[in-house]
């Protein structure tokens, strides 16, 4: 009996030595290889940290097309091969669960070629990992995490291609009073750190302009049932419904308002303005719903358009999803940076401290004319573009709104 | 003042009455029977008497305070203890430590003793460990220590379950059915057990089908029938009382009782 | 008297260790001392100890829940209550105690006790998660094993649900909260001696991830060490009986009710502990960490582990935490780069909870006893004794209420 | 607060209720014959959405079955009929089928096997369900056609009912009343009763066991299945993760009414549809998890056996 529990212990043992053996002489074998570059192109890689299999898949999934279609751009581009650089990426999938966002972080952090990292989606994911890249002389894009913490951690490598909540919100808020006249709003949340600041940050500027917050709810970001809640906001019968929160929960509330007899437009934030939210309300539904967006339209823009063509011939089968241009935003950004990183340390010594400091650098100082607008950063590492574009739901697609 | 005292104690189960206003006692010292056919509510007076049921109505005391109410372990605490029809032993402990566990109520070392390792707690644990193969020995088992009940041999289990009840230093022992399933060997052994428990200063009630062992040694008899109590007596009393050889074993057995 | 006090009760733990089994404990203990050095060194290997820090996490969760599901056998679904409590109790206490502490004059004293905070809140959070648990369970307890398993989860979701809706403005809702500070106590020092080896690319710092590593291998020790001494004791023999027969535990004197509570309380403590740790480690604390899968995920450690044993339990949760992140780290490892196409590499990654739902599966069919099953629990649970099994599995609460199907234990 | 409001929240809370009453009749099936919690059962609702769902976007495809065909489909009353018997019909099989599948090859292998395997097992299924689902057919929501023809009556004041709720109230009622009668008065239904009673003393009378389990396995899956098709319709998208909430809902729900007991799953999930739809009309809507869950705990301290659980007959 003992003989047998004890060959058990020696098998798990002898198991155990082996994973430390193995990785132990791999590490060996292998490091320092990457800085070591002479004519042939510099390999920098890009962290894309997104949540790929569980959580926001779909907003994740969008953020690593958006970042990769930024990569093989740049890496066509003459300032790319002038540089001697070639940009490679590496997904890690964050769930949109903190832990494991962490776990992303620390793992882009092991890599001696990365030095930058598109991401990440969730603010809760977002503020523990920054810490990591900063340890690490990483720099950090978020095209995506709106929690205002995230750039008042005074980490100098932290920054993010969207708005903050207290832009976002307020703006839509002025045009709701604004343009569209509206009184009286009921506001509802997702529970998540994105959809409870901008509702109420939205709610604070709403009541500062004269306008009544008629209520004010909590909902799940993936609960499906708003029926009663529907029932509660037609009985205080207001004039707008704000959402704060994501397309996916947020058709679904779009539509069940309209059902149940709430006729009255549906507003949130650039959560919302995705293709998707169309077609999970309901076209019909979702006819006169608004959503703020950062930046201008990509119609609108230079380069709106080439990225609309560009990404329909790499992804004919999706939808430019909410974040995907600010993905592409944001992971040119970072690659900027490590161009101009290049111009002053040489494309070699990008991975070392002073390239990534020089990285830092050259990210804080951009000033570029992207895909959702002109991007510079303020001293947080907040972008300072805070154009706000209102689009409303016309004829089945989002499109600027014009009064 | 009498050991256990039931006043028209009833037990109800939705319409029926498993055990209808019944009275009894039993004095120190004794050895009292509780016979009748299967179904006549034996086990559920047991099981009043033990915590499992509370009474429906009437009362039922041990030493003056009543029980009616009280938890199993606060009854076991009282000096109540008992052994079950099916054996119900913690089939995966050792044999000794199913004995232990009988100390439970008569030793008190919490938690942070137990992790602290204390010497109380040292002490309490040897004394625990000695008064159990104590207790082991009395019933014949203590080289058995430290087999896994479910590996013991059917007499020994019922021996066993009789250690772990003694464990707790009971006044009053219950035997459910102690003799079931025995062969006359066994239920000689038994019955000789049963006579050193009282000897030892525990009073003990018997619910038994085996005639023998319950002619050979209970002073007293108590004769339930569909829970009503149909006669109280000296065994040779009982043996010839009529209600309970007709309603008992049915017309035409009396030569069985003789021959007991 | 029969054997001697050391031969008794050899079948529930060997009183002596072989030597094979001292040789094998010193290989393990060697390696959770240095493997993570040596992978700290290599920077490629380095996030292996940020990985190695959330296992022991999840290893202390299961070594606590193992208490509550494994000794006593109740089936607590919403254990990550107690893990949530002790990680916002460390925030938000936490951020009180330096509050009060910057208030001190003398700046040695306060920078030290200022990092130093996480040593204080580990007490008070356990003792907050163990009077948790004795809140829950008193009311709670009588309830029947699937009973107690369905409002356990529902607590569970009551209290994250509490934090996500900032009850009583405590928690910032779904917000999220920074932990009270970044440097923990001694870590600067520990930094001071960085060990390079620039030969074959060994470059030791001594990292924050390093730092909570070891501070989770002493906790889980310590686990250990209490765990084992209260399996051992009065309080764990009252659990083994009262899982294999609640009447007649009860009868003997035990009390079901005391005895419950405190596997429900003493589990409890080290989920708050855990939770310290977490916040700390973390750095921050949101709702969306404490969601009901972690506790499944943590029943899962216990059951795919062995119930009741605490290296099964520990190789358990370290396999259910580490397999999906080790999947991972090998597929989009750098050192790979050349060897797995990253596409590919990224469709490993993306299948590996398909994969692990399926070995879930396997494993269960093929050991349905956990891949290290106590001694006590394989007897237990040998499918041999079904029979045996279904006469215990009566409880309390059915002889009482006069259930007509029997309730089988966990 | 006004009566039309009142009345507008108990038609939702029936309608909600309605739906975590067939997921719950699958749980407690399941447990009942069982004794274990399947826990992939949510994943059984999700799948009979997705399988609903290409069931119907395949049959009002003009290019599968001709544009004629959709027509008189979706726009003829017999047609609507037709249609959605189909959709019910292949979506119920599949799934029951699946059911009967995952009994087969992760659940019968660990009858004897210590109880918490099982619901190991149960979540490893679930695991892999969703991400087979979001792995292989879409990681995003998609939307779920309307093709059902949803017209408001007014009832009262503001308050009104639509025609997809009183069609998944008159079905729902209708499965109920269906199911109670085959398990009462069905042979293979006694069957079930028995075996849930005691499952060796049903096989020696001659019980198949085997059969009882793979029934319960195929009606419990079908009716999660037939909600999930609801489900869909009633809130127009399905989702990959779809079935978690629900699930646990549900599953409150029969313990609540009563786990084991089929009248107490289906009083269960009405009562617990109600209660979520109360709580978040007239309480809080963040709050309204917590409002079922606390009254859960205080069914299960006042009530120990659910609702309609054992505990209402004591006997020896």
């Amino acid at each position: 009996m003992s003989m047998g529990k004890f060959k058990k212990y020696l098998s798990v043992v002898a198991v155990l030595a082996a994973v430390a053996l193995v990785v132990t002489g791999c590490g060996a074998s292998t490091t320092g290889g990457g800085t070591t570059g002479g004519t042939a192109p510099v390999s920098i890689t890009i962290g894309i940290g997104a949540p790929i299999t569980q959580g926001a898949t779909a907003l994740g999934l969008g953020m690593e097309r958006g970042a990769k279609l930024a990569i093989a751009d740049m890496n066509k581009s003459p300032e790319a091969k002038a540089a001697g650089i070639t940009f490679t990426s590496t997904t890690g999938d964050d769930q949109g669960d903190p832990k494991t966002g962490v776990n992303v972080a620390n793992q882009f952090a092991s890599n001696p070629n990365l030095v930058g990292v598109m991401g990440h989606l969730n603010s809760g994911v977002s503020i523990p990992s920054s810490a990591v890249y900063s340890r690490a002389n990483i720099v950090m894009v978020s095209p995506a995490s709106t929690n205002p913490q995230l750039t008042l951690q005074g980490l100098k490598n932290v920054f993010r291609v969207c708005t903050i909540d207290s832009v976002q919100g307020p703006a839509a808020a002025d045009r709701a009073t604004g343009d569209l006249g509206k009184k009286a709003v009921f506001i509802v949340d997702d529970s998540t750190p994105y959809g409870t600041g901008l509702a109420d940050e939205f709610g604070k500027e709403f009541t500062a302009k004269g306008g009544k917050v008629l209520g004010r709810e909590k909902t799940g970001d993936k609960d499906t049932d708003f029926k009663a809640l529907v029932t509660k906001i037609k009985a205080t019968n207001p004039d707008l419904v704000y959402y704060g929160g994501v397309y996916n929960a947020g058709a679904l509330l779009s539509k069940q308002l309209k059902d149940g007899g709430v006729k009255v437009p549906m507003m949130g934030g650039d959560g919302l303005y995705d293709g998707q939210y169309i077609k999970l309300a309901g076209a019909a539904n979702a006819e006169g719903d608004f959503a703020t967006s950062v930046g201008l339209p990509l119609a609108q823009l230079p380069a709106g358009e080439k990225f609309t063509t560009e990404f329909k011939a790499a992804y004919p089968n999706d939808e430019i999803a909410a974040y995907d241009a600010y993905s592409y935003d944001a992971a040119t950004v970072i690659m900027k940076g490590v161009l101009a990183a290049a111009g002053k340390v040489t494309a070699a010594k990008v991975t070392s401290p002073e390239g990534r400091a020089a990285v830092i650098a050259a990210v804080a100082a951009t000033n570029y004319e992207g895909i959702t607008g002109a991007i510079a950063f303020d001293a947080n590492g907040d972008t300072t573009n805070k154009a706000i574009t209102l689009y409303v739901v016309k004829g089945g697609v989002w499109i600027p709104y014009v009064k | 003042m009498a050991l256990v005292e039931a006043t028209k104690t009833t037990m109800q189960f939705g319409g029926l009455k498993a055990v209808n206003d019944v009275s009894m006692h039993i004095e120190e010292g004794e050895i009292v029977a509780l016979i009748g056919p299967n179904g006549a509510g034996k086990t559920t007076f047991f099981n009043m008497l033990t915590g499992i049921y509370k009474p429906t109505s009437g009362s039922l005391t041990f030493s003056g305070q009543s029980v009616s109410g009280k938890k199993p372990n606060q009854i076991c605490r009282m000096g109540i203890a008992r052994t079950f029809q099916n054996i119900r032993l913690f089939a995966n402990m050792t044999t000794l430590e199913n004995v232990m566990v009988g100390r439970h109520t008569r030793s008190k070392a919490g938690p942070w003793q137990a992790v602290l390792r204390t010497p109380g707690f040292k002490r309490e644990e040897a004394a625990t460990v000695a008064e159990a193969l104590k207790r082991l020995q009395f019933v014949g088992l203590a080289d058995k220590a430290n087999e896994l009940a479910k590996n013991l041999p059917y007499g020994a289990q019922r021996r066993l379950e009789i250690a772990r009840a003694l464990a707790t230093e009971p006044q009053l022992l219950l035997l459910d059915e102690p003799a079931a399933g025995m062969n006359p060997q066994e239920s000689a052994d038994l019955t000789r057990l049963i006579g050193r428990i009282r000897t030892s200063g525990v009073t003990v009630l018997l619910i038994e089908h085996d005639m023998k062992v319950v002619m050979d040694i209970a002073d007293r008899i108590y004769v339930l029938d569909f829970g009503e109590l149909i006669a109280e007596g000296k065994p040779e009393e009982i043996q010839k009382d009529p209600k309970v050889i007709v309603a008992y074993l049915g017309v035409g057995a009396e030569a069985m009782l003789a021959q007991a | 008297m029969g054997g001697s006090k050391m031969d008794i009760r050899t079948n529930v733990q060997s009183g002596s260790w072989s030597r094979g089994k001292i040789a094998l404990a010193v290989l393990l203990g060697v390696l959770v001392v240095f493997a993570p050095v040596l992978l700290q060194g290599f920077q490629t290997m380095s996030f292996f100890v940020r990985v190695l820090g959330i296992i022991g996490i999840y290893v202390l969760l299961a070594l606590g829940l193992n208490i509550v599901v494994g000794y006593a056998g109740l089936l607590d679904l919403g254990y990550v209550a107690f893990y949530a409590m002790g990680a916002y109790a460390a925030v938000i206490l936490g951020e009180k105690f330096v509050a009060v502490v910057q208030t001190i004059s003398n700046v040695g004293l306060r920078d030290f006790l200022v990092s130093s905070q996480f040593l204080v809140m580990l007490p008070v959070a356990a003792i907050i998660a163990a009077l948790t648990g004795l809140a829950l369970g008193t009311p709670v307890l009588r309830l029947r094993g699937d009973y107690l398993a369905i409002v356990t989860l529902g607590f569970g979701e009551i209290i994250r649900i509490l934090a996500t809706n900032d009850f009583l403005g405590l928690t910032k809702g779904a917000y999220g909260m920074m932990a009270p500070i970044a440097q923990p106590l001694g870590l600067a020092q520990l930094q001071l001696l960085p060990i390079a080896i620039p030969a074959i690319g060994f470059n030791f710092i001594f990292s924050v991830n390093l730092y909570w590593y070891y501070i989770v291998v002493l906790l889980i020790i310590l686990a250990v060490f209490v765990v084992r001494r209260l399996d051992n004791s009065r309080l764990g023999r009252a659990w083994v009986a009262m899982r294999e027969d609640e009447v007649a535990a009860s009868s003997v004197g035990v009390n079901i009710m005391t005895s419950k509570l405190w596997a429900f309380a003493l589990g409890a403590l080290w989920g708050g502990l855990a939770g310290v740790v977490f916040a700390n480690a973390q750095g921050f604390v949101s709702p969306e960490s404490f969601t009901f899968m972690e506790s499944v995920f943590i029943v899962t450690m216990v059951v795919l582990g062995g119930m009741g044993s605490i290296p099964g339990v520990i190789v358990g949760a370290a396999l259910i935490a580490g397999i999906p992140e080790m999947i991972r780290g090998v597929a989009q490892s750098p050192l790979l780069a050349g060897v797995i196409d990253p596409t590919l590499a990224s469709a490993i990654s993306g299948y590996r909870y398909l994969v692990f739902g399926l070995l879930m599966v396997i494993m269960m069919a093929v050991r349905p006893q956990g891949m290290i099953p106590s001694t006590r629990r394989a007897q237990e649970l040998h499918p041999e004794d079904e029979k045996v099994l279904e006469e215990e599995d009566q409880s309390l609460w059915d002889l009482k209420h006069g259930a007509d199907r029997s309730e089988h234990d966990l | 607060m006004a009566l039309s409001t009142l009345i507008q929240q108990m038609v939702n809370g029936v309608t909600l209720g309605g739906m975590y009453a067939l997921i719950a009749l699958g749980y407690t099936l399941v447990y009942g014959i069982m004794l274990m919690i399947n826990f992939a059962h949510s994943e059984m609702f999700m799948a009979g959405a997705y399988v609903g769902l290409f069931t119907l976007t395949g049959l009002t495809n003009p290019k599968l079955v001709g544009s004629g065909a959709v027509a008189f489909l979706t726009k003829n009353g017999i047609g609507l009929v037709l249609l959605f018997t189909i959709v019910f019909l292949v979506a119920g099989i599949a799934v029951g089928l699946l059911g009967v599948v995952i009994e087969r090859t992760a659940y019968r292998p660990l009858r004897n096997a210590p109880r918490l395997a099982p619901l190991i097992s149960a979540i490893g299924v679930s695991i892999f369900l969703q991400n087979a689902v979001l792995l292989w057919v879409d990681s995003k929501a998609l939307p779920f056609p309307q093709v059902f023809p949803v017209i408001d009556l007014k009832i009262y004041g503001n308050a009104s009912i639509s025609t997809l709720q009183i069609f998944i109230l008159v079905s729902v009622v209708l499965i109920l009343i269906v199911l109670d009668t085959f398990v009462g008065k069905t042979r293979i239904g006694k069957a079930m009763r028995a075996t849930s009673q005691d499952r060796d003393a049903a096989g020696l009378m001659g019980v198949n066991i085997n059969t009882v389990i793979a029934l319960a396995f195929f009606i419990g899956p079908a009716l999660g299945a037939v909600a999930g098709i609801f489900n869909g319709m009633y809130y127009g998208t399905v989702n990959w993760n779809m079935g978690f909430l629900p699930g646990i809902k549900s599953f409150t729900a029969a313990v609540i009414g009563g786990i084991g007991n089929l009248r107490g799953a289906m009083l269960g999930g009405f009562v617990l549809g109600i209660i979520e739809s109360l709580a978040a009309g007239f309480l809080s809507t963040g709050y309204k998890d917590v409002v079922a869950f606390v009254i859960l705990i205080l069914v299960l301290i006042f009530r120990p056996g659910g609702l309609l659980g054992e505990s209402v007959v004591e006997k020896v």
